[in-house]
């Protein structure tokens, strides 16, 4: 089973983490991490978000995220989903979900996967607002948390 | 020479398309060939393509910063830097 | 309603989650983690696992490590669900979630969350081996992990 | 004066009480009377309690390092390390 999934449908957080979990009685850890749509983005509220992407790329790059991760920590699975198409506010952008046997691989592993993600899988949003369609910025701060794991370790 | 090129997010938009097939004229082909190629059609092109402009490259579905040397049948993309998660 | 929960019955991460989530449409970001009964401690295989604890100090211990995360960072919201009772291999232990507007604050508050809990609230494993029945052992590794954030910030 | 004694996971089960009201006959009585009345017990006690050993206090539900004076109606509990989450 692929550990990446790029689709239009809503996730089932549990059900997710049951599919990983079943596989492993040795897996004592689930860290995991979900983006949502907020009402609110650089002052404007919101109505609807549009998630482009590149067919493709965007599998292979999550994909060899997923395997940096798995070399990088001990930890025993990893799954992305991220949704494309158009989304609402409180809708569910995203879901990482990382299994190891203790906590800190967990932890770390899953926020790694957020922060490459966020600056390399190809994926654009636009987003609906009383002023009309927007791209959305990238954000500096998204390049500073991703540099953070290429010093470290 | 044919390499084929794909345009996404505000790219795509501005330019009204999303891929087109490109011939290239000169024998070596590099990334910074295609892009003068397509900033030579002036307008939006030249505008979003500039030297100010922030967008990205990938060669056959890798993100790359370095002017690579491009073959036949290639899939070159450009597009803004990515905002999803 | 109250962010801690210590409970005998298993519960469900999505229901948690959409009830947190629910009430902010300016949330962003959701980490969790689940910490989950290991077939396996100590190099002993393990057929279940009690956990014992203090009613009254419990909840307030609890509680009082979510108010330090919500003074620490700029979070929404953060729930604990602590089971006790007995539990086998591949059950749920415990749950922690945290939401904010954007995710390094919810992944730094539930890593401390669970790092202060490991060593603050009172809890104990006790779990059955092949050997007999045994108290688990505290891990030096929690005190180094739950020391990092007073160095920290 | 009189405070109660608590005692949880392996203490409880070595001393075979998890609960019980202790009287003091000293005025000022703090942490440190507790144990040594205690440990005065012998045995499992004296073992248990013995400095050598890792356990921790909580007054009034709150853990503490200190050896804090106690007031009447003190709840005062004994306890291994925790192993929770």
């Amino acid at each position: 089973m692929s550990s990446v999934r790029v689709q239009t449908e809503d996730f089932d957080v549990s059900a997710e983490m049951l599919t990983l979990r079943k596989r492993n009685p040795k897996i004592g850890a689930v860290a995991s991490f979900v983006g949502v749509v907020r009402d609110l983005n650089d002052g404007d509220s919101v109505s609807t978000l549009t998630l482009e992407h590149y067919p493709g790329m965007t599998e292979k790059s999550l994909e060899a995220i997923v395997q940096q991760a798995k070399e990088r920590w001990d930890i025993y699975d990893a799954l992305i989903v991220h949704r494309v198409g158009t989304m609402r506010p409180l809708d569910q952008i995203v879901l990482v979900i990382v299994t190891s046997a203790h906590r800190g691989e967990s932890f770390q592993a899953c926020e790694f996967l957020m922060d490459y993600l966020k600056t390399r899988a190809p994926f654009w949003k636009k987003e609906v607002t009383p002023e009309g369609e927007r791209w959305v910025d990238a954000r500096s701060s998204d390049d500073v948390a991703a540099k953070r794991w290429e010093q470290a370790k | 020479m044919r390499i084929k090129v794909l345009f996404f997010a505000k790219l795509r938009e501005v330019f009204g398309v999303g891929s087109e097939d490109l011939d290239i004229s000169s024998d070596e082909c590099r990334v910074s060939s295609v892009l003068a190629q397509l900033r030579d059609r002036g307008d939006v092109w030249a505008n979003e393509l500039g030297d100010d402009k922030s967008y990205r490259v990938a060669i056959n579905q890798e993100m790359t910063s370095e002017d690579l040397l491009l073959k036949e049948g290639d899939e070159v993309a450009l597009f803004p830097p990515v905002t999803g998660g």
